[in-house]
């Protein structure tokens, strides 16, 4: 394992990396490294700590044990200046649903602040102008709701994306879409990992893959 | 006389309750530290 | 409490130490000394009559339980004032506000006693009554959300900041309560009888009830303080045995 | 948690954003208008039942208008972080860095809002069903009353659900937490409702002074509320 200089490039850099859910371990000594504008794919089965991982790469939840940091900041420390430059898309996408899908998108750039323009840019760029930008959310299907969660990702500018299953529920045409946002993120400096079970599809997409064993990760080597 | 047995009450309530409390913590306790290293103690 | 104290085999010193066990030791003779002197041998009171022997139990109490939530309160400051984050502050605020609300409880329901057979009624809407009942719920609550799990630092900051919120809250309560009170004529109901005409027996006796209160308060804390600790570390030692289950599980994949 | 991150909204835009976005889920689901004040209102209609009398119900008025919206509040709160919870909301809010000071007096604006127009409903139920009745200079006391008080029930609500947004059994907690400490409300509140509805003959100079124990709380508690929602809502 090569010791990383805590540089700009090194986007992700944990090493034994412990985090718990309640009192169980599901990340058991965890290292890793990320570097600016790679899309790494965490297989692994359910279970595993995928979930886990990207949530403490979030600065969702503390690090037990071990030492982490992301975009350069110590995760047992400073975890709370992490978020508001990191995007996390879980199981839940953290939609309103009862506002319409415009609203929402809205809502979560402005909370960086980003502009009308900015905000209708990214709309644009998930395919969600026109019709569908003043539907609620609680009437979208579950792809579409997962393309609104991914626009408030565009609109509040991560630079890490981490997303749990993103697939998960899209139709085909939703999922090229996703892929070339994802592709598109990463060629602009965004780095992002995605926990996925479309093995194949994440694959093509993905510059490097690991995998979570019980709780640990594993190089696979690029593809 | 009815006050007696109002005082003795309270304070067979008042030390009634301390005592068990108090066996419950050193019961609980007891149990935990089946699991526990001796040498974890600092206060021992 | 007194289990712990008369037998020496070595399996008993969980919670208890050699000064835990002597301080024991005195707290039970003090118990005794203290029924006797107030059921017994202390004189009845001019005005209350044989009530007042409640008192002596009662008083100590309500102050022991107020003194618990100070030490709670303290506590707090300390957990979230260093840098360090020391849960043994957290600790002592849990052990401390769950024995100011077992103390508090019981004044509560000896001094209902008491006013049923001063006043001919359990209970009366005086202003320091209607403070300690709001006080009393609030510590209740202070300990529910200490139940509510998550991890050790992260109960600590939930509880240290709740119990700040109490502090703020006391006051004002009281403040209020004290207000309103004064509107009603029953308030005066509070005044009457409680004036004590103390001799010296009777000081002593409500002396030691404090002593003795106190030195019970401090057992007590010592002992739930520890049996957290306890709790605690036998946390820990979970997460230590799971991940070394975790990772043998890791290394039984990798082959 | 520190408030002031770089790269995020500023606290005051983000209070202005947050309490925009619950006004507008609020006009949207239409859940308190269609469910929490028919709550209230019924709850009205039963303090008639059990009291029973007119002469009574006159006299106790003021206790049940702030009665009826405590327990109306409980559910405003437990609806108001619900909003957030539901689809993770909270996570993301969290997880994009929004200043929590923020956060808080946005939710609590929006709650304060919300809870004025209960106040004046209920306050017209009282003048229908309990034959309340106040002068030019009753209502402006009965005004400035219901800002304080609503100012401070829903600083402490909102400090209050959010503690207990993510937790098991919240339904049984926030009320546990919540009652305790609002009780200066509900007594500084009830009378100063009383000297402006001049029930039992109490003239309104006599209500001016409670309103000074209404402000003391809803700003102490909105002061407390900016500082230790950050600590109470991080994990």
């Amino acid at each position: 394992m090569i010791a990383h200089e805590p540089g700009i490039d090194v986007v992700i850099d944990l090493s034994d990396a412990v985090a718990v859910l309640g009192s169980f371990p599901a990340l058991a000594g965890a290292t890793l490294s990320v570097n600016r504008g790679e899309i790494v794919l965490l297989r692994g089965p359910n279970g595993a700590g995928k979930t886990t991982l990207l949530r403490l790469c979030a600065g969702l939840i503390p690090l037990e044990r071990g030492h982490g940091q992301v975009l350069g900041i110590d995760l047992k420390n400073d975890r709370e200046l992490v978020r508001h430059r990191v995007g996390v898309i879980g199981h839940n996408n953290g939609l309103y649903g009862d506002l319409t899908v415009s609203e929402n998108v809205r809502f979560w750039g402005r909370t960086v602040g980003a502009t009308r323009a900015e905000v209708d840019a990214a709309l644009r760029r998930m395919g969600l102008d026109g019709r569908l930008a003043d539907l609620p959310v609680s009437r979208l299907s579950a792809g579409q709701k997962r393309r609104t969660a991914l626009a408030g990702l565009v609109a509040r500018r991560a630079e890490l994306w981490l997303l749990d299953e993103p697939h998960a529920g899209l139709d085909a045409t939703g999922r090229d879409e996703l892929d070339q946002v994802l592709k598109m993120a990463a060629a602009a400096g965004a780095t992002v990992m995605v926990a996925s079970h479309e093995l194949e599809r994440a694959a093509q997409l993905a510059t490097r893959q690991v995998e979570v064993v019980a709780g640990q990760v594993r190089e696979i080597g690029a593809p | 006389m009815d006050d007696a047995g109002f005082i003795f009450a309270s304070y067979v309530i008042t030390f009634g309750l301390v005592g068990a409390y108090a066996l419950g913590v050193i019961r609980r306790a007891r149990k935990s530290s089946r699991e526990v290293p001796r040498d974890e103690r600092p206060w021992l | 409490m007194n289990t712990s104290m008369s037998k020496h085999s070595p399996r008993d010193r969980v919670t208890g130490t050699p000064f835990t066990r002597g301080l024991g030791v005195v707290i039970l003779a003090g118990i005794t000394l203290l029924i006797i002197l107030a059921i017994f041998v202390s004189p009845a009171d001019v005005n209350q009559g044989e009530s007042v022997r409640i008192m002596y139990a009662h008083v100590p109490g309500a102050w022991l339980a107020y003194l618990a939530f100070v030490v709670t309160g303290i506590s707090s400051v300390a957990y979230l004032w260093k840098r360090t984050r020391s849960l043994t502050w957290d600790r002592i605020a849990g052990a401390s506000a769950e024995v100011g609300v077992l103390f508090m409880g019981i004044s509560l329901v000896t001094g209902s006693l008491w006013g049923r057979i001063t006043w001919g009624t359990y209970w009366t809407w005086d202003a320091r009554l209607t403070t300690t009942a709001f006080l009393f719920v609030t510590y209740i609550g202070y300990l529910a959300v200490r139940g509510l799990g998550g991890t050790h630092q992260q109960r600590a900051r939930r509880s240290a900041v709740l119990a700040l919120l109490a502090v703020l809250e006391i006051p004002l309560v009281h403040f209020s309560v004290q207000l309103w009170n004064t509107l009603h004529q029953e308030a005066s109901v509070a005044g009457r009888g409680t004036d004590v005409e103390m001799d010296g027996l009777m000081l002593f006796t409500l002396f030691l009830g404090v002593v003795v209160f106190t030195l019970m308060y401090v057992w007590l804390v010592l002992h739930r303080q520890r049996s957290l600790a306890l709790d605690d570390m036998l946390d820990d030692s979970g997460l230590d045995n799971a991940l070394t289950a975790r990772r043998a599980e890791a290394q039984g994949v990798a082959r | 948690m520190s408030n002031s991150v770089p790269g995020s909204a500023g606290v005051i835009a983000t209070a202005r954003l947050i309490a925009a976005k619950d006004l507008r889920v609020e006009r949207r689901s239409r859940v308190l208008l269609n469910q929490v004040l028919p709550f209230a209102l019924i709850v009205m209609v039963m303090f008639a039942f059990a009291l029973d009398s007119d002469a009574v119900l006159e006299r106790v008025a003021p206790g049940l208008v702030w009665l009826a919206t405590l327990f109306s509040v409980l559910v405003m709160v437990s609806r108001s972080f619900a909003v957030e919870t539901g689809d993770g909301a909270l996570d993301q809010l969290r997880s994009a860095g929004v200043p929590a000071t923020g956060i808080f007096i946005g939710k609590m604006l929006a709650l304060m809002v919300q809870l004025m127009v209960l106040v004046a409903l209920l306050v017209g139920a009282a003048v229908v069903l309990y034959r309340a009745h106040f002068s030019w200079a009753g209502g402006v006391l009965l005004v400035t009353t219901a800002t304080a008080a609503t100012c401070g029930l829903a600083a402490v609500g909102t400090l209050y659900g959010g503690l207990a947004a993510g937790a098991k059994g919240r339904e049984t907690l926030l009320p546990l937490l919540l009652l305790p400490v609002v009780a200066p409300v509900l007594i500084g509140a009830t009378r100063a409702t009383e000297s402006a509805f001049g029930t039992n003959g109490i003239a309104i100079s006599e209500g001016w002074p409670w309103l000074g124990l209404l402000v003391v709380f809803a700003v102490l508690f909105s002061v407390a509320g900016a500082v230790a929602f950050g600590p109470l809502l991080d994990e």
